[in-house]
């Protein structure tokens, strides 16, 4: 279990997971549980290394960062799916086209 | 003095004192006293005075082979040069005293005749314009400052004959003059280029010994000749050239005097005069033809004119054809000497019939009449009770032009004609010369009569016009007495009196000088046969003139024949001589118009067509092949082949627009698609 | 002084500088500069005039400076007979073109800058010694011509300059190929010095697709030139160009660009190409005939005083052609008549001079008259002889001088290019000399119609002549008569240079059967 | 008995992350989330960093997921929960997933990884404060420059008459 594969694969599977919502859901905070997912991967990479590929501290350091980027991330994210919700009564990120020719 | 040489300075001042009066009146004249002709009388008279010194030492010294030459650089490129400069020999005196007299005489007349004129500063400018161009004519030394004062009498004499330029005849009369003058010069230029390029030098003592030394000769020299000759045919209003001199009596009637009696014409004949050593034979032959011919040519025109100058114009291109006649047949002293007669009897001539014109233009502008010709012989006559001096003096200058014994007139044309019979005896081919000569010698006796008897004998045709007649003033009766005066043949033959023979002071200080070109007459072969033939043509002379002026006599003066019935019998040739043999008419309709209307083409092809078509049809072609090309870029580059590539990946995007559906996640999925392909290929 | 040539051609720079900052509503204090510089440029060129060394033929005053030298690029100046008078002239019709666009009230500021640049590449291309430098002058001079009839002409303005501007770069274009050809030719250089030394040798036999080089080479800068001249079938950009130019450009197109056409042949054509002028002369005689009688023709036909004038610029230019075809007289195998030469180059020099100062003055009349009665038309005048004499008076001398009479500077030139150019050119001289008749019938025509007659109603409040255009003519009129009585002050200056000129031309005639 | 743990975590995460995107039910995958930030929590430990296990709890499950919760509240009646939460392209997006997963796993045990020899669990904070003190003192103040704009942007955001 001690094998710097074993996080790896894990780590990706979490990520392919993440994509994975990303890429299916409509709703826009499942797209956002499917990011946290991805970003939760990553950190499991950096750790991963930080424990066995000799990054030591600092892929320790990277994913505190992560995790602050994250919450940053949530929040702008959050607060704008809710402005969306506002202005067209859904949250629903295919209805929101305005954009669209 | 400026050069301390007595005849360079006088010739100098001779030459430009008149164009400092021309100078002076040109920019000042407005403003001085009585309009400036008071400079431009002073400078003519002084050059008067300084001719006439000439002259009296020219006697005093008696020498006939007198020459004087001075010249400086006027062009200098190295090989290349052209020194101007004055010639002065006895013919030179000769010529510098008619011209001054002449001049000064119509600057003296016209003082009366152009009183009020609006230009009247103007007019004595051109005056002494005139007079310079003339001089340097008479002074120059080589053919190129001749061509330089040929062009300036030319111009000059537009200026004056286009005096009265609100009027549209005086204004077209002028430009004839010149462009007809142009027309003759083309051939003196011609001429000019031939000898300069044969001979290298333009000076005539150089030319002489050019042509003497064979530089040039056969008929390149005769061709040379003929085009020198040229420019006599148009400055002295040979045929058919001639048409110039009588439209140009539209100028002011002293003008006339001046140009068509000692100076422009005059030019053409002192060219010849002073050429006649470069003449071939055969250029001397085909001169003696032009001039007998306008000298019958023109008479049979002047016996039909009825105004007066017009009259007096063709006599004049009678004369001069004479003259040319006389340098034609080798008799080129007689021809100075006609010349210099001619310009004193006719100057009083013109004088005379300025003084009429006058005098009729004074009566109708009286009567308030501006309908009635003041110039029509028709509407004269009777007019010696009234103007005894015009009238004295008119007949003897026409008593001299017709060749009368004791008038200066037949001495000279007896030489012109002794000259011309004696060519005809050597030459039988060439009769018709001495026909010529003869018979225009008859004619001119008549046409000149009836001018005298029509005005100034019989009854006034028009009695009210008549009454208002009066001798006109002295200033203009002094200059017709001092030249019928100087029409006696007297002056001519001093010291010698014998009124028959042209023996004096002429002949004696004037000798013809041999031919430049071997092979030609020397001149002691052309003086022994003038010599030979003299007395037969004496006296064939007298009946032609006794022939002529008894025919008039008849038929104007006693009326026994009667002019309106002849004319009739010879209604066809009347009417060809009436209208000048319709020279003017034939010029306009076969040379002037289309000409113009060629000229007119050219414009056209070069503006309409040329440039229009064919410049800016570059222009058009490299727009069409630009639009092509556009075009070609556009639909076959652009449309199809750029557009194409363009179209067909709109036909797949159609094809695969349900992938673009503008979902983010989609196309994501699209990137992961490729990140898994490429991650595919990096592995494997 | 040093860097006189410098100063002469780079002041007018300086002028359109100081114009620069100066306000637009200013618009005489602009004149006033663009004034005081073409005077000082005047005065330099007066000064120049005068320590020129005439005896010397060869150039002197040369600057050389290096410029671009990875192309072999050189600044070079220089000054000679025949590119002095040129000077003067560009100089005097300058400085009087300023005054004869004294009226202009339209952008001020642009137009006296534009005509103080068109100053400098004018007095470039006459003083530059590098080809790379001449060609950029040509250029500079035709960009502020296009402007200025574009902007202040007439009313088809836009027409002409476009035409004008194209059928010049047509020319340019041309002359380019030739001036590289010359350049990779004759070891890669653009210095006119030195390929005057180099062409004909290294030129002689080379062949293009089999043509001789010479003959290429000699056919497209003659026709670069001959455009500018302009030479017969080249020639119709003139009468649009001069018609709907403002007038005191007309005077500069008249007065000295045409003359540009002359001197690029004299100056570039006769002196590295010269066995070209052998082969070329005669078509040059030729197309000189052409010029005389179709020009005067066209001219005789006009309706339009301007477009009659500036026919008459074809015609007058045609003589020109005729004297500089004469130059190969002095060869061996025409009898080394070196005075037919001299007359006929000579004469074309002077008459290029000649025609600058009369046709300034007939321009400058046409737009006196313009300015008072709004057209040129020729038949809609009569009788102004009366209503405005001193006017008339100046149109007369112009016209006289015009049509070569006697007493006036053109009748000098076109007697010495007759005279030299018979001996060579028999026939089309002698046709030639029709055009004596037809100068004469066509400007003494227009001038009865305009001028003759009786007093025309409509013009009696013509107001005369003003001393402002008095005075742009009078130094005109004042040089044509004093060099038409004496020519010697001119002929005296550019004899040597004409020598140098002609042993140039003729010294290589001899390998003329290499071509 | 650590091995059974490792996998049991590794399950526990994977699984509920599975949840969290295929779930029909928003609030179900926002619970499902909760167990997968555990989960990864354990494997943090798993790989020594207990520093990070404690800040991933506090910030994703304390912060992080009540606020995507809260999101949901405040976005859909909660009559209408599970109406919005559909998915799209399942089948592609799963395929293409999968072919990426495998892809991924392919590489990560294909690649020869230099693995470093085992070492002893060693006190995290302290190093990871002295490094974010100084090694990376810049990121860390441009990271609190980051929150805080995140935070007034958030706030902002959610204003009503924005």
């Amino acid at each position: 279990m001690d094998t710097l594969s074993n996080y790896l694969l894990i780590s990706s599977i979490l990520f392919s997971l993440g994509l994975f919502g990303v890429v299916t859901r409509r709703n826009g905070v499942a797209v956002l549980m499917g990011v946290e997912l991805i970003l939760n991967a990553a950190n499991l990479n950096f750790l991963a290394f930080a424990r066995f590929g000799g990054m030591n501290m600092s892929g320790q350091v990277y994913a505190l960062f992560v995790i602050v980027l994250a919450a940053a991330e949530a929040a702008v994210a959050l607060a704008i799916i809710i402005n969306i919700f506002n202005n067209f009564n859904t949250i629903n990120i295919d209805d929101v086209s305005e954009l669209k020719q | 003095m400026i050069t301390g040489n007595f005849t360079t300075d006088a010739c100098l001042l001779i030459l430009f004192l008149p164009l400092l009066a021309f100078v002076i009146n040109i920019f000042f004249g407005k403003r001085l006293p009585r309009q400036g002709d008071w400079v431009s009388i002073g400078a003519i008279l002084i050059t008067l005075v300084l001719a006439l010194s000439l002259f009296v030492e020219m006697l005093s010294n008696w020498n006939y082979k007198f020459s004087h030459e001075v010249y400086f650089s006027w062009i200098d490129l190295g090989a290349f040069k052209i020194d101007l400069g004055f010639w002065v020999d006895n013919i030179t005196i000769v010529m510098l005293l008619v011209v001054s007299l002449i001049s000064s005489m119509t600057h003296i007349f016209s003082l009366e005749y152009m009183k009020g004129d609006v230009r009247y500063n103007r007019y004595y400018a051109y005056l002494g314009l005139f007079t310079f161009s003339m001089n340097g004519i008479v002074l120059a030394n080589n053919l190129m400052s001749l061509y330089i004062f040929w062009e300036l009498v030319g111009v000059s004499s537009y200026l004056l004959i286009g005096h009265w330029f609100e009027k549209h005849s005086a204004a077209d009369a002028s430009k004839k003059a010149f462009l007809t003058n142009r027309v003759g010069d083309i051939g003196f230029f011609i001429g000019i280029m031939i000898m300069f390029t044969a001979i290298g030098s333009f000076n005539f003592q150089q030319l002489f010994d050019g042509v003497s030394n064979e530089l040039i000769s056969g008929s390149l020299l005769t061709l040379a000749g003929l085009g020198l000759f040229m420019g006599a045919v148009g400055k002295s209003s040979q045929f058919p050239l001639h048409i110039w001199l009588p439209d140009a009596m539209e100028g002011p009637t002293p003008v006339s005097a001046l140009m068509h009696a000692a100076t422009m014409v005059a030019a053409g004949v002192y060219l010849t005069v002073r050429l006649f050593p470069l003449f071939t034979v055969d250029a001397l032959t085909i001169i003696a033809y032009v001039g007998g011919f306008t000298a019958i040519f023109a008479a049979t025109i002047a016996i039909t004119q009825n105004d007066i100058k017009k009259v007096l114009a063709y006599s004049t291109v009678s004369q001069l054809g004479y003259m040319v006649l006389a340098v034609g047949v080798g008799n080129y002293v007689a021809a100075f000497f006609h010349l210099l007669t001619h310009a004193m009897f006719k100057a009083c001539l013109f004088y005379g019939s300025g003084s009429v014109i006058h005098a009729m233009h004074h009566s109708l502008h009286d009567m308030h009449d501006h309908d009635t010709d003041p110039q029509d012989m028709r509407n004269m006559g009777g007019f010696k009770s009234k103007m005894p001096v015009t009238s004295m003096t008119m007949t003897i200058a026409t008593l001299a032009i017709a060749g009368v014994p004791l008038f200066s007139g037949f001495l000279s044309k007896d030489a012109i004609l002794a000259g011309t019979l004696s060519f005809v005896q050597s030459n039988p081919e060439h009769w018709i010369l001495a026909l010529f000569g003869f018979s225009a010698a008859a004619i001119t006796a008549f046409y000149m009569f009836r001018l005298i008897f029509m005005t100034f004998y019989g009854s006034p045709r028009m009695p009210k016009v008549f009454d208002g007649i009066h001798e006109s003033p002295k200033v203009m009766t002094y200059p017709l007495v001092v030249l019928a005066g100087l029409s006696f043949f007297i002056f001519y033959t001093v010291p010698y009196f014998n009124p028959f023979k042209d023996y004096g002071w002429f002949t004696k200080l004037i000798k013809a000088g041999n031919s430049a070109v071997p092979g030609n007459p020397t001149a002691k072969e052309i003086y022994d046969g003038v010599h030979y033939a003299h007395d037969a043509a004496m006296m064939l002379s007298l009946l032609v003139a006794a022939l002529g002026i008894g025919l008039s006599y008849f038929m104007y003066y006693r009326k026994s024949l009667s002019a309106e019935a002849w004319s009739k019998r010879a209604g066809f040739l009347y009417n060809l001589s009436l209208n000048k043999y319709y020279f003017d008419e034939n010029y306009n309709k076969f040379l002037y118009q289309p000409f113009l209307r060629l000229s007119r083409a050219v414009a056209y092809v070069d503006w309409d067509l040329y440039d229009k078509y064919f410049i800016n049809g570059f222009g058009y072609v490299t727009k069409i092949l630009s639009k092509i090309t556009g075009r070609l870029d556009f639909d076959g580059l652009d449309q199809t082949l750029v557009d194409g590539i363009g179209r067909s990946a709109q036909g797949a995007g159609k094809n695969l627009k349900t992938m673009q559906t503008g979902r983010l996640q989609n196309y994501m999925l699209f990137a992961l698609i490729g990140v898994i392909i490429i991650l595919v290929v990096q592995i494997t | 002084m040093d860097h006189l040539l410098s100063w002469i051609i780079w002041l007018p720079v300086i002028g359109m500088g100081v114009i620069a900052f100066i306000p637009r509503d200013r618009s005489v204090l602009i004149k006033q500069i663009a004034a005081i510089v073409s005077g000082v440029q005047l005065i330099l060129a007066i000064y120049l005039w005068y320590v020129f060394d005439a005896s010397n033929g060869n150039l002197q005053f040369m600057e050389r400076v290096e410029w671009i030298p990875s192309f072999n690029i050189t600044y070079i100046l220089g000054v000679d007979g025949l590119s002095l008078p040129m000077v003067f002239l560009m100089a005097l019709i300058g400085f009087i073109g300023i005054f004869v666009s004294w009226n202009v009230t339209n952008a001020v500021k642009g137009y006296f800058s534009l005509f103080l640049l068109l100053n400098t590449g004018v007095m470039g291309v006459f003083l530059a010694l590098d080809f790379f430098l001449f060609y950029i002058f040509w250029e500079v001079m035709l960009l502020p011509m296009y402007f200025l009839i574009g902007m202040w002409g007439g009313p088809q303005r836009e027409y002409a300059a476009i035409k004008f501007f194209i059928y010049t770069l047509a020319g340019s274009v041309l002359m380019l190929i030739a001036v590289l050809a010359l350049y990779f030719t004759c070891g890669n250089t653009f210095d006119m010095l030195l390929l005057m030394e180099r062409a004909p040798i290294a030129l002689n036999g080379m062949l293009w697709w089999g043509m001789s080089a010479i003959k290429v080479i000699w056919v497209l800068l003659f026709i670069g030139f001959a455009i500018k001249v302009p030479v017969f079938p080249f020639h119709t950009w003139l009468p649009l160009a001069h018609v709907e130019a403002p007038t005191a450009i007309s005077v500069i197109l008249a007065g000295v660009l045409l003359k540009l056409g002359v001197y690029g042949m004299l100056r570039i054509n006769y002196t590295m190409l010269p066995d070209g002028v052998f082969w070329f002369a005669g078509a040059l005689a030729v197309l000189g005939l052409i010029n005389v009688i179709w020009g005067a023709m066209c001219a005789l036909a006009q309706k339009d005083l301007k477009k009659l004038v500036a026919y008459s610029s074809v015609n007058h230019m045609g003589y020109t052609l005729l004297g500089m075809a004469a130059v190969i007289a002095a060869a061996e195998m025409n009898g080394a008549n070196l005075i037919s030469a001299q007359a006929g180059l000579g004469g074309a020099v002077f008459q290029m001079f000649n025609h600058g100062t009369i046709s300034a003055m007939l321009f400058i009349l046409v737009g006196v008259i313009y300015d008072r009665a709004h057209h040129r038309d020729i038949e809609g005048f009569g009788g102004l002889a009366s209503q405005m004499p001193i006017y008339t008076a100046f149109v007369a001398v112009a016209f006289f001088a015009g049509l070569g009479l006697p007493g006036f500077s053109g009748f000098v030139s076109e007697a010495m290019i007759f005279i030299g150019a018979f001996p060579v050119f028999k026939t089309v001289v002698i046709i030639s000399t029709l055009g004596i008749l037809l100068n004469a019938a066509y400007f003494l025509w227009a001038f009865q119609r305009m001028f003759f007659g009786p007093a025309n109603e409509k013009y009696n409040e013509l107001p005369e002549i003003n001393s402002r255009e008095v005075l742009t003519l009078v130094p005109l009129a004042v040089i044509t008569l004093v060099l038409g009585v004496y020519p010697r002050p001119f002929l005296d200056l550019v004899a040597a240079t004409l020598n140098v000129l002609i042993d140039s031309v003729v010294s290589f005639g001899g390998l003329a059967a290499g071509m | 008995m650590a091995d059974f743990a490792f996998w049991l975590i590794a399950a526990l995460t994977l699984g509920s992350a599975l949840m969290v995107v295929s779930s029909k039910s928003l609030l179900y995958s926002a619970y499902s989330l909760l167990f997968t930030f555990i989960g990864v929590t354990g494997l943090y430990v798993f790989l020594w960093a207990d520093f990070l296990a404690v800040v991933q709890v506090v910030v994703y499950v304390g912060g992080i997921l009540v606020l995507i919760i809260f999101g949901i509240m405040l976005t859909n009646k909660i009559s209408s929960v599970n109406i919005s939460h559909t998915s799209v392209q399942k089948g592609v997006g799963a395929l293409v997933v999968l072919g990426f997963v495998s892809a991924l796993g392919l590489m990560v045990y294909s690649t020869p990884w230099i693995q470093l020899p085992n070492s002893e669990p060693a006190e995290t904070t302290k190093l990871i404060g002295n490094l974010l003190m100084m090694d990376y003192l810049l990121p860390f103040e441009a990271a609190s420059f980051l929150l805080l704009g995140a935070l007034i942007g958030a706030t902002t955001l959610s204003r009503k008459d924005y």
